[in-house]
C-alpha cells in the first residue's frame, strides 16, 4: 500500500522519545501499541494458521507476552479503565459550540454536545465530531520553521523582541495582524492591548464565507411560518443544532397537541432546508432574488410568491423569513425588519478593517510586518485580489496555522498551532454567551496559541495561555469568590449571564459590495455555495469528513459542477463529464453531477477543493472554485460558459440510485390527512404478517428488550450520526476508490430520495442503522454463528468468530452489514500510529476479513448496565445513549427498552405514525420508522 | 517345482469351459477351490459353492450409524450445548437438520461398502501363491483358472490333476505356496 | 519371477494401513491435548519480571489487601497496576536500599515507568470487567488462583472462552459472599450449590445474559 | 428410427483385443508432442491461478470484484458451475448402471474422473472466497476451545458436508471400480516398477469369483448410495440462494432445476471432451457415435428441463405480483445487465434445440461447438442468479454495481489449468475406459450376435 507519503511520520514514531513519551502518557495504553514484531507475527500467523487446524487458538507460536505499564504517579480522579468527560468548545467560523469530550488515560477520544450550552444543546454538528480526527491529524505541522529551516519558538521570539523595537520605536506602523472571525474575549482583548501599544498598527480580518452583511438569529420554535429565500438555516451554521432542534420541536406529530410550522423554500441548489421544505421553490439566482424582492415589495409576482406572502401576512409576528447571503441587502434589511419580534441575537459590523484594505496596503507598500493567525487567505482569497502573488512583496511575514498549508508556504515563518482541544482559550456562541475552552492533553506537536504567539507581541510577562486566559477572566470578576467561578465555568462548559441577545460581537466587514447584476437571459448563471462537509477547505484533510457522503449527491472526495436534468439534457452532458467551466475571464475544469431539484440553468460550485498543501488525505482532490470567484462577484453570478472537453472524471457516490421505485420506504403523508385518520400511515404500505402466519413460534424476551425509533418528521439530513458513529465505534476510512467499489463503511448511513418530478422533487432522508431484526435473515445463514441474538434481541455480530463469507450481508433486506474487504485498519488514512490514539479502546478494532455492523452502541449498553448493577438497580429510561442518537440535533433518534411501556421509545413505537421497514418481510425490526408528515398551504398546489 | 504345494492351476480358453469345470469338480466333492476370470462369470460362484455375500448388510449398519451419528450431533450442539437464539428460529429446527443428516447417512453406507468389500476380499493380498504361477497374469486380461488348493482332502496330486486335464484345461500347472 | 511381492509384503501392507490410521487418530489426540496444555495456555509458568515482586510476601506475609495496589478493581474494568508512587509508600522506608527494589527507585526518579510482564493477558477482542465480577460475589481466586502463595504471579487457568462459559453458565459453582472475595483462603462450602442459588438472588446475578456474545465480545 | 442405431462398440473385439487397445494407450503408446503441449499449457495457467491465489492471500477478497450489495462474486459461480459438471460422472456411473444402459460402459471411467477433477476445482473455491480462509476449519465440528459449533441452520455448512461427501463417494466408487484395471495393467506392464505401482494400487486384484461377487454387490450398492446422492449435492447447492431471502434467490424451483442444470453442463462438459480424447487416442471403435447421440439426447432433455425451470421463474414473478420480484425479472431482462440474460437464453435454450436433429447428434463437430456454447451459457447462467440478484434487492438506495477483476478473471482461467493438468495425467496413467467391464460387454455383444 502507499506508505511513501507516512515515512517521516513513521520514524518519528518509532523514535525512542516517542515512544518514552507515549509510555508515560498512556501507560495502559502501551502495551497495545502496535510494532513491527507484532505486524509480522500477523502475517506469521495467517500462513501457520493452515497448519493449526484444529485448534481453538490463533498464531503458530504461544500467545508472545506482553508488558503492563502502570503510571509512575497516578492523576488523581483518574480510575484506570474508565473514561473522564471535561467540557470546553470548539469554534466554526469564530463561533462557539460547547462540547464534552470524552478521555481514556488522558486520550481524548470523542467529542460530544454539551447539553448546557446554547448552540449545541448536547447536540453536536459533523464538524464537533470530526475534530477529534484534526487534533491527532497525522499531517499537521510539528515544528517552528523559518524558511524550510526548523527552528524553535525561542529563534522566533528573538525576532520578535528585534520588531517589537522597531514597532515601539515607528508606532507600530506597517505591523499588520490578519485574522479569521475573532469572537474570544481574550483574543480581543488582546488584539484591543496590541493595537493601544502601537497605534500605527492594524488589525484586518478575512472570512471566505464570511456574509456581506450584520448576521440575525431568531427564535425558530416560535415561527409558525418561516419562509427561506437561499438561506439554509438547518444546514452548517453558528445555529445550526438550536435551529434543527427548534424546527424539529414544530415537526413531531407525536405528541397530543401537534403545532406544526410551515416552510416554504425557495433556493437555487438543494439544501438540508429545502429537503424539509413543504413548499420548495427551485429558482435560479436571479429569479429567486425576483421572488424575494416581489415578497419584499408586497407585489404579487409570481403568483407562488403571492401565496407566501398571504400566509407571512396572516401570521405576522409569528413568521420568520430567512435570506441567502448572496441576497442583496434590501433584501435582509426587509427581512431583519419582519422578524424583528423573534430576533434572539445579532453581529454586526464592527470596526474591523477589511482583507480588501490589507490588500490596498500591500500594495501601496506600507506593510513591513504581517503576521497570519490561521486562517488560509493564499487558497481562499478572492482570485482577483491575486494575494499569493502581493503576499512576497511584505519583508516579514508569520504564519501560525495548524498546517504547514498555502499561505505557510508563502510567510518565512511557520508556527504551528496548538489545536483547540490543546490550549486554554475562550470563545462566544452565536447568542454572546462565553465559554472557557479548557485543554484536554499537552500539545502532541508542541503548538502554541494564538493567546501564546499576542502575549508575545505584546511583550507580556504571562506567557502561558492558561495564565492569559484566567488572567483576562479575573479582570472581569475581580470579586474574591473567582476560584468558585472559574471552576463552575470550567466544569459548566458556560460562562453563567454571558447570553446578550442585543450584544453586538465583532463580524467581518466585507471585501467588497457587489455590483447590482441585471439578468442576462438565456444565459447560465453560477453559483458559489460553501462545501457542505470540508466548508470552505479548512477541513480538507479530514478523512472523515471527505469520505461522508454529502446530501443529496451521496459524493465523496470530490466536488462537482451540479445542474439541473433539464440543463444536461439540453447540453448534452452527463454525470462525470469534465467540462470547462468560463466566468469572466477565468476558467477551471469541473466534473459534472447532474442533480434533481437543482434550478435550471444555473450551476452550483462547491468552494473548498482543489487544495495543493492540505495534506496527504486533502490535497490535489476536487477542483478549486476560488480561481472563479471574485471580490465582485463573491456568489457567483449569469454569464457562465460552459465548453465540453470530452474527458471524464470518476467521481464516488455512496448511493447510486435515488428513486424508491414505488417502495414504502418512506411513509410521508400530510398533517391534514393525518388528523382525518391516523390510520393513513398504515394503509401507504404492506403490514407485517401476523405471527400466525408463522411456522416458528415468536421467541419471548423477558427482561431487557433494545429497540430504536427514528423520527422522519425530525430527521433533517445533517449526516452528524453517520460520523458520530464512525468516532464511536473506530471505523476505519477506506479512500476514494474502495467507495467508488461500493465499499464505505459508515454503520449508520442516510438515504436520500427523490420523489415526484426530477424538476420539482420532493426529497426525503432516511437514516438506515441495524434494524436489529427479531427473525433476523442474516443470522440464519451464517455457517458459524458469529451473528446470533443476544437475550436482550441484539443483532449480535462477533468479529473474532467471523470466517468471512458475507452470506449475512447478501441476506440482510436492508444491506447494513459492512464487510472489510482488505486491511482497511492498515491502510494510508488509518495506519499513522499516532491515530491509534484515537480510538475508542471499548471497541474492537476490526481486522481484514470480518464482517461489521450497528451494534446499537453495545459498549455503551454494556457499560450502563455494569454501573447499574455495580450499584444495584436497575437501567433508567434514556440512560443508554447510543453515538447516533447522542449526536442527532433534532433529536429523531431515541433508543431504549420496548419491554417497558414506559419508556420514551415504547411511547414512539405505540404512535400511529410507526411503521416497520419492509415489513411485508416479516423480519420483526427493532429500529422502525415515524412516518414524516408535511404541512402543506392548502391554497398552493404542488410544489 | 518342490517348494510345498498351494494347489493345481487349471487354464481354461473360455467362461464356458471354467464354469462347466468347476461345477464338476464340486460335484466330484472339492471345496477348497477358486476360479479365476477377467471379467464376472454368470454362476461361477455358486459353482464353486460360495454363500451370499453379507455386504449389504454392512451397508445398511454403516448408513443406520451415519444417520444417528449426524443428527445426534446437530442435536446435541445446537439443544443441549450451546443454545443460541439464530433469527428467532427455535433451538431444534429439525428441518434444517435434514440435509446433513442424509450426506453423512451416504458418506458412511458408501465408506462400509467399499471397506466392507475390501475387507472380506482379504485385500489387500500383495502376495499370493497363484501369482507364482507366471502364465496366471493371464487371468486379469483374457484366461480363466480354476485352482484346486492341495489342503482339500479330495486332494491328491496325480488324480486331482488328470481330472482337470480331462475338463479340457489348456494347461494344468502346480502351485507352490 | 512371476511374484510381484515377497511373502512378506502382505503383513507390511496392513501394518502401513492400520499404522496410518493409527497414526492420524493419535496426531488429532495430541494436538487436541497440546492445545489445551500448560504449555500452550502457559499455566503454571511463572513469569520472570523485572522486578521479583512476591504476592505471597506481601500479601500472606504481610497481610496487605488486594485493593491497596489494584485500587480500581471495584470501580472500573481494569483491576489498576500500582503506580510506582503506589510501592515506595513503603519501600521509601523498608528495604530503601535492596539492590532488586533499584529499578523501583529509578522508575520513581527518572520518571520513567515500571515495565511488568502480563501474567493473565485476554485477547484484544475480548471485553473482561473486573468490577462486575468482584461486586456480584467471584473471589478473586476464583480466576487468579492463590496468589498469595505465589513468590512470582503465574496464570492458573487456561483463561480459555470454554472455561469462562463454565461459570457464566452455571455462576452457583463459584459465586460467595461479596465479603468473601477478597478472602484467599475462602473454603467452597459443602452446601455451595444451594448457597450459589440463593447468592444468585440476594446479589441480583443476571445470569439469563450471561452467555450472550455480547456479555465480551464488542 | 429407420436410420440404423450405431453400435456401443464396434464389432470384431475380444477380451485379449479390448485389453491391449485400452492398457496400451497407457503402457505402451508414448509420450505424445501433443500430449506434453497440452500439459504445459494446462499447467501454465495452473500457475497462474496459484499466483492470483497467493495474492489474494496476501491482500484480502478485495482484490476480487465483491463489494456490498454483490458480496458473492466468481469465486461462488465459478463454485456452482464446477460442481455442476461434476455432475455427469456419477449420473453416467451409478444411475445409468441402475437402468441397465450398456453404452455408460465406454464411458464412465472417464467421466468419473472428469467428475473427481471438476469437484476438486470446485470445492476450492468456497475456501478462498472466505473473507479468513485461515480458519476454514470452524466450519466443521471438532472440540474446540471455544465451546462452539457450526450453525447447522446454514446451508453453507450443509454444502461442506454435501460436497466432501460426494467428493469422498465418487473418488472410492472410481477407485474400487478401478481395481480389476489396475490388476490388468500390473499384469501387463512391462517394466517392474511400473508393475510394483499398479500392482500396489491393484491391492493384489486376483479376480476370484467370490472377489467378483462381493465387488459387484458393492458396485451396486454404491450406485444405489450415489444416486440419491447426486441429486442431493447439487439440491443443497441450490439451497444456498434459496434458502436466501434475495429475490431471485429465494425460489422453490431451484433445487429440481439446479440438478437438471447440473447434468445439462456435464454432459456438456463430457462431450467437450470426449470429442477430442476418442480422436487423439483413436478410440472411436469403443466410444462410437452412439455415445456422442446418447449424450446429445440426455443434454436435449435436461435441457429442456433447465428451460422450463427458466420460464417456470419468469411466470411466478409475474404470477406472484411481487414487486420486487418483478422488478428483478425485468432487471435481469433490461437491465444494465441484460447481455448476461440473452446470452444465456441463446446458450442454454436456443441452442440445445439443434439437438432435435440426428446430423447435430452424430457430427461430432457440431456437437462439440454446441457443447461448449452449453458450457458457456451455463457459467453465465450462474453469473446471472448470483450478480443480478444482489445488485438491486430491496433498499434502491443500497443498489450498486459488479465487475470481476483481473484476479477473478484469473483465478476462473486458472481452474481450467488445474481440471486439465489432471485430465492430462489421468489419461497417460490410467486405463481411460473401464477395461474389465468393456470385457464383459464385448462378450454380452459376442454372444448376442450368435
Amino acid at each position: 500500500m502507499n506508505q511513501q507519503p507516512w515515512r517521516s511520520l513513521d520514524e518519528f514514531a518509532d523514535t525512542p522519545e516517542f515512544r518514552e513519551w507515549l509510555h508515560r502518557e498512556f501507560p495502559p495504553f502501551a502495551s497495545e501499541w502496535p510494532n513491527d514484531v507484532n505486524r509480522r507475527h500477523f502475517l506469521k500467523l495467517m500462513g501457520a494458521s493452515f497448519a493449526l487446524a484444529g485448534l481453538g487458538l490463533s498464531g503458530c507460536t504461544r500467545q508472545p507476552l506482553e508488558k503492563i505499564v502502570p503510571y509512575v504517579k497516578q492523576p488523581e480522579e483518574l480510575v484506570p479503565g474508565n473514561a473522564l468527560y471535561f467540557a470546553t468548545a470548539l469554534t466554526l467560523g469564530g463561533y462557539a459550540r460547547g462540547v464534552l469530550v470524552e478521555s481514556h488515560e488522558g486520550r481524548p477520544t470523542k467529542i460530544e454536545g454539551n447539553p448546557e450550552h446554547p448552540a449545541s444543546l448536547g447536540a453536536s454538528d459533523v464538524f464537533m465530531q470530526a475534530e477529534i480526527l484534526n487534533l491527532y491529524d497525522p499531517d499537521r505541522s510539528k515544528s517552528v520553521l523559518h524558511g524550510n529551516e526548523v527552528t524553535t519558538w525561542d529563534d522566533l521570539l528573538a525576532v520578535v523582541a528585534a520588531e517589537r523595537a522597531k514597532w515601539t520605536a515607528n508606532a507600530g506602523t506597517g505591523l499588520r495582524l490578519l485574522t479569521g472571525y475573532v469572537t474570544s474575549p481574550t483574543l480581543l482583548d488582546q488584539i484591543a492591548a496590541l493595537l493601544k501599544q502601537f497605534p500605527a498598527a492594524t488589525w484586518h480580518a478575512h472570512e471566505p464565507l464570511a456574509p456581506l452583511h450584520a448576521t440575525t438569529f431568531y427564535d425558530l420554535a416560535k415561527a409558525d411560518v418561516i419562509v427561506s429565500i437561499g438561506n439554509d438555516f438547518l444546514g452548517p451554521g453558528p445555529a445550526q443544532l438550536k435551529y434543527t432542534r427548534d424546527f424539529a420541536s414544530r415537526r413531531r406529530a407525536t405528541n397530543e397537541a401537534a403545532n406544526f410550522n410551515r416552510l416554504y423554500v425557495a433556493e437555487s441548489t438543494p439544501t438540508n432546508t429545502g429537503a424539509r421544505a413543504d413548499h420548495r421553490f427551485a429558482l435560479a439566482p436571479q429569479a429567486l432574488r425576483d421572488f424575494g424582492l416581489a415578497i419584499a415589495k408586497g407585489n404579487a409576482h409570481p403568483k407562488s410568491s403571492a401565496t407566501v406572502l398571504d400566509d407571512l401576512r396572516k401570521h405576522a409576528g409569528k413568521s420568520l423569513i430567512l435570506v441567502g447571503d448572496s441576497l442583496p441587502d434590501e433584501l435582509h434589511q426587509f427581512a431583519r425588519a419582519w422578524n424583528q419580534p423573534l430576533q434572539i441575537a445579532q453581529t454586526t459590523v464592527s470596526n474591523v478593517k477589511s482583507f480588501a484594505e490589507l490588500i490596498r496596503d500591500i500594495e501601496g507598500g506600507k506593510v513591513e510586518t504581517l503576521i497570519i493567525l490561521d486562517g488560509n487567505p493564499a487558497y481562499d482569497a478572492p482570485t482577483d485580489f491575486e494575494f499569493a502573488k502581493k503576499l512576497a512583496g511584505v519583508p516579514l511575514r508569520i504564519r501560525l496555522g495548524l498546517h504547514e498549508d498555502e499561505t505557510s508556504a508563502l510567510c518565512q515563518w511557520h508556527i504551528p498551532a496548538a489545536h483547540p482541544l490543546e490550549t486554554w482559550s475562550d470563545a462566544r456562541a452565536f447568542d454572546g454567551t462565553a465559554t472557557i475552552m479548557q485543554p484536554l492533553i499537552e500539545p502532541l506537536y508542541d503548538g502554541k496559541s494564538v493567546h501564546e504567539l499576542l502575549a508575545a507581541l505584546t511583550g507580556n510577562v504571562l506567557t502561558s495561555g492558561y495564565e492569559i486566559v484566567r488572567r483576562f477572566w479575573q479582570v472581569q470578576h475581580p470579586d474574591d469568590d473567582f476560584e468558585k467561578f472559574w471552576r463552575r465555568s470550567l466544569h459548566d462548559g458556560v460562562v453563567a449571564e454571558t447570553a446578550n441577545p442585543f450584544q453586538v460581537l465583532p463580524a467581518v466587514s466585507p471585501n467588497a459590495k457587489p455590483e447590482v447584476e441585471k439578468p442576462a437571459n438565456g444565459a447560465v448563471e453560477l453559483l458559489f455555495l460553501a462545501d457542505p462537509h470540508i466548508q470552505d477547505g479548512r477541513f480538507a484533510n479530514n478523512a472523515w469528513l471527505q469520505e461522508l457522503p454529502k446530501p443529496f449527491t451521496k459524493l465523496t472526495w470530490d466536488n462537482a459542477a451540479l445542474i439541473s436534468p433539464a440543463t444536461a439534457r439540453r447540453l448534452n452532458l452527463a454525470n462525470e463529464d469534465v467540462v470547462e467551466l468560463k466566468f469572466r475571464g477565468r476558467s477551471v475544469r469541473a466534473p459534472i453531477w447532474i442533480l434533481p431539484g437543482q434550478a435550471d440553468d444555473c450551476v452550483t460550485v462547491h468552494l473548498g477543493y482543489g487544495r495543493t498543501k492540505a495534506g496527504n488525505v486533502g490535497n490535489n482532490l476536487g477542483f478549486n472554485a476560488y480561481a472563479l470567484r471574485t471580490a465582485a462577484a463573491p456568489w457567483g453570478g449569469s454569464g457562465l460558459e460552459i465548453v465540453k472537453t470530452g474527458e471524464h472524471h470518476p467521481l464516488a457516490t455512496t448511493q447510486q440510485h435515488q428513486s424508491m421505485e414505488g417502495r414504502d420506504l418512506i411513509r410521508v403523508s400530510t398533517l391534514a390527512e393525518f388528523a382525518k385518520s391516523p390510520e393513513v400511515i398504515a394503509h401507504l404500505g404492506e403490514a407485517p404478517p401476523t405471527a400466525s402466519e408463522s411456522l416458528y413460534p415468536t421467541v419471548k424476551y423477558s427482561g431487557h428488550a433494545w429497540g430504536m425509533a427514528i423520527d422522519l418528521g425530525a430527521c433533517v439530513g445533517c449526516n452528524v450520526c453517520s460520523i458520530a458513529c464512525q468516532a464511536e465505534n473506530n471505523i476505519p476510512v477506506v479512500g476514494k476508490e474502495e467507495v467508488a467499489r461500493g465499499r464505505e463503511m459508515h454503520w449508520i448511513r442516510v438515504d436520500n430520495y427523490f420523489h415526484g418530478s426530477p424538476e420539482t422533487p420532493r426529497i426525503h432522508f432516511q437514516p438506515v442503522p441495524c434494524m436489529h431484526c427479531e427473525n433476523a435473515p442474516c443470522e440464519l445463514v451464517c455457517p458459524v454463528a458469529a451473528t446470533v441474538h443476544s437475550s436482550e434481541g441484539l443483532n449480535q455480530m462477533i468479529y473474532n468468530r467471523c470466517v468471512g463469507t458475507r452470506y449475512c450481508s447478501n441476506n440482510c433486506p436492508y444491506k447494513v452489514r459492512r464487510f472489510n474487504f482488505l486491511e482497511y485498519d492498515r491502510n494510508k488514512f488509518e495506519n499513522a500510529p499516532v491515530l491509534k490514539l484515537l480510538r475508542n479502546p471499548d471497541v474492537t478494532v476490526r481486522t481484514r476479513g470480518v464482517m461489521e455492523k450497528c451494534t446499537y452502541c453495545v459498549q455503551r449498553i454494556n457499560r450502563t448496565r455494569i454501573d447499574a448493577e455495580n450499584q444495584n438497580r436497575s437501567i433508567r429510561d434514556g440512560e443508554i445513549v447510543p453515538a447516533c442518537a447522542q449526536a442527532c440535533p433534532g433529536q429523531a433518534i431515541v433508543f431504549g427498552d420496548i419491554n417497558d411501556p414506559q419508556s420514551r421509545v415504547s411511547r414512539l413505537k405505540a404512535s400511529p405514525l410507526n411503521y416497520d421497514l419492509l415489513a411485508e418481510l416479516n423480519t420483526r425490526p427493532r429500529t422502525t420508522y415515524l412516518a414524516k408528515l408535511q404541512n402543506p398551504n392548502p391554497e398552493l398546489k404542488e410544489p | 517345482m518342490n517348494a510345498p504345494l498351494y494347489g493345481l492351476l487349471a487354464e481354461f480358453e473360455t467362461p464356458e469351459k471354467l464354469l462347466a469345470a468347476a461345477q464338476q469338480a464340486h460335484a466330484l466333492g472339492y471345496r477348497k477351490m477358486d476360479a479365476y476370470s477377467p471379467f464376472p462369470v454368470e454362476g461361477l460362484t455358486e459353482a464353486i459353492g460360495f454363500e451370499k455375500t453379507r455386504v449389504p448388510l454392512v451397508v445398511l449398519l454403516g448408513g443406520i450409524t451415519g444417520g444417528v451419528t449426524a443428527y445426534g450431533m446437530q442435536y446435541y450442539s445446537a439443544v443441549r450445548d450451546y443454545p443460541l437464539n439464530v433469527g428467532g428460529r427455535p433451538l431444534h429446527s429439525w428441518p434444517a437438520f435434514v440435509p446433513i443428516t442424509f450426506e453423512l447417512t451416504v458418506l458412511f453406507a458408501a465408506l462400509a461398502a467399499v471397506f466392507g468389500m475390501l475387507l472380506m476380499n482379504g485385500l489387500p493380498k500383495l502376495y499370493h501363491p497363484v501369482f507364482n504361477v507366471p502364465e496366471f497374469k493371464l487371468a486379469s486380461q483374457s484366461r480363466f483358472f480354476l485352482c484346486l488348493k492341495s489342503s482339500d482332502e479330495q486332494f491328491r496330486l496325480a488324480e486331482t490333476r488328470q481330472f482337470l486335464e480331462t475338463l479340457g484345461a489348456l494347461a494344468v500347472r502346480e502351485v507352490g505356496r | 519371477m512371476a511374484q510381484l511381492f515377497q511373502r512378506r509384503a502382505n503383513g507390511i501392507a496392513n501394518a502401513v494401513i492400520i499404522g496410518g490410521v493409527l497414526l492420524f487418530a493419535g496426531l488429532c489426540g495430541d494436538i487436541f491435548t497440546f492445545g489445551r496444555s500448560d504449555y500452550w495456555t502457559r499455566v503454571d509458568e511463572p513469569q520472570a519480571q523485572t522486578v521479583p515482586f512476591s504476592h505471597q510476601h506481601h500479601v500472606a506475609g504481610l497481610g496487605i489487601d488486594c485493593r491497596y495496589c489494584h485500587t480500581s478493581v471495584e470501580k472500573s474494568a481494569f483491576a489498576g497496576m500500582p503506580p510506582t508512587e503506589t510501592c515506595m509508600t513503603c519501600h521509601s522506608q523498608v528495604w530503601k536500599d535492596a539492590p532488586v527494589l533499584q529499578p523501583v527507585r529509578d522508575s520513581l526518579q527518572n520518571g520513567t515507568p515500571l515495565r511488568w510482564t502480563r501474567v493473565h493477558d485476554l485477547p484484544d477482542y475480548v471485553y473482561f470487567n473486573h468490577s462486575i465480577h468482584v461486586n456480584k460475589g467471584i473471589g478473586c481466586a476464583s480466576c487468579h488462583g492463590r496468589v498469595d502463595q505465589m513468590p512470582l504471579t503465574e496464570k492458573v487457568q487456561p483463561l480459555y472462552m470454554r472455561w469462562c462459559l463454565d461459570c457464566h453458565r452455571a455462576p452457583e459453582h463459584h459465586l460467595r459472599p461479596t465479603s468473601e472475595v477478597f478472602n484467599m483462603g475462602y473454603e467452597t462450602p459443602t452446601n455451595q450449590i444451594a448457597l450459589g442459588h440463593a447468592l444468585i438472588n440476594q446479589q441480583h446475578v443476571a445470569v439469563e445474559g450471561l452467555s450472550d456474545c455480547y456479555t465480551c465480545h464488542r | 428410427m429407420n436410420t440404423p442405431e450405431h453400435p456401443v462398440v464396434a464389432p470384431g473385439y475380444d477380451s485379449e483385443s479390448v485389453t491391449k487397445k485400452i492398457a496400451d494407450v497407457v503402457l505402451i503408446r508414448p509420450v505424445t508432442r501433443g500430449w506434453l503441449a497440452g500439459l504445459a499449457v494446462a499447467f501454465a495457467l495452473l500457475m497462474m491461478m496459484n499466483f492470483a491465489i497467493g495474492w489474494l492471500l496476501m491482500r484480502g477478497v478485495g482484490v476480487w470484484g465483491v463489494n456490498i450489495p454483490v458480496a458473492w462474486g466468481f469465486a461462488i459461480v465459478n463454485f456452482v458451475w464446477w460442481i455442476g459438471i461434476g455432475h455427469a460422472g456419477t449420473f453416467i456411473s451409478a444411475i445409468l448402471l441402475l437402468l441397465h444402459q450398456d453404452w455408460r460402459t465406454s464411458i464412465n471411467r472417464f467421466a468419473e474422473a472428469m467428475t473427481l477433477f471438476a469437484v476438486a476445482c470446485a470445492g476450492m473455491f468456497p475456501l478462498l472466497h472466505l473473507g479468513r480462509p485461515w480458519v476454514f476449519y470452524w466450519l466443521l465440528p471438532y472440540p474446540d476451545t471455544m465451546g462452539l459449533w457450526p450453525q447447522w441452520r446454514s446451508p453453507l455448512v450443509w454444502d461442506v458436508f454435501a460436497v466432501s461427501t460426494y467428493l469422498i463417494v465418487s473418488l472410492t466408487f472410481w477407485y474400487i471400480g478401478l481395481l480389476p484395471d489396475l490388476a490388468a495393467m500390473r499384469d501387463r506392464a512391462l517394466r517392474k516398477p511400473v508393475q510394483l505401482i499398479y500392482g500396489i494400487m491393484a491391492l493384489g486384484w486376483r479376480g476370484s469369483a467370490r472377489h467378483w461377487k462381493r465387488f459387484e454387490m458393492a458396485y451396486l450398492l454404491m450406485a444405489g448410495l450415489a444416486t440419491p446422492l447426486v441429486l442431493s449435492v447439487h439440491s443443497v447447492v441450490s439451497l444456498d440462494f434459496a434458502v436466501a431471502i434475495v429475490p431471485g434467490w429465494h425460489s422453490t424451483i431451484f433445487p429440481p432445476y439446479f440438478v437438471a442444470g447440473a447434468i445439462f453442463s456435464g454432459f456438456a462438459m463430457v462431450l467437450t471432451l470426449v470429442i477430442p480424447v476418442r480422436k487423439a487416442y483413436g478410440l472411436q471403435d469403443f466410444i462410437t457415435l452412439r455415445h456422442l447421440e446418447n449424450c446429445a439426447k440426455i443434454m436435449l432433455a435436461t435441457g429442456l428441463m433447465v428451460a422450463h425451470g427458466y420460464i417456470t421463474e419468469l411466470f411466478m414473478s409475474w404470477y406472484s405480483d411481487d414487486q420486487f420480484d418483478i422488478y428483478m425479472t425485468l432487471n435481469r431482462m433490461f437491465g444494465p445487465y441484460w447481455p448476461a440474460w440473452w446470452l444465456l437464453m441463446f446458450c442454454n435454450i436456443l441452442v440445445p434445440q439443434t439437438l432435435w436433429f440426428q446430423k447435430v447428434r452424430t457430427s461430432p463437430l457440431i456437437l462439440f461447438v454446441v457443447a461448449l456454447l452449453v458450457n458457456v451459457g451455463m457459467w453465465t447462467e450462474r453469473y446471472v442468479i448470483v450478480v443480478t440478484s444482489l445488485h438491486r434487492d430491496y433498499m434502491p438506495s443500497a443498489w450498486g454495481m459488479f465487475h470481476g477483476t483481473r484476479w477473478d478473471w484469473m483465478t476462473l482461467i486458472g481452474s481450467f489449468g488445474l481440471f486439465l493438468s489432471l485430465l492430462f495425467l489421468f489419461l497417460r496413467l490410467l486405463p481411460a475406459i473401464s477395461i474389465s467391464e468393456m470385457r464383459k460387454l464385448v462378450r454380452e455383444k459376442a454372444e448376442a450376435n450368435k
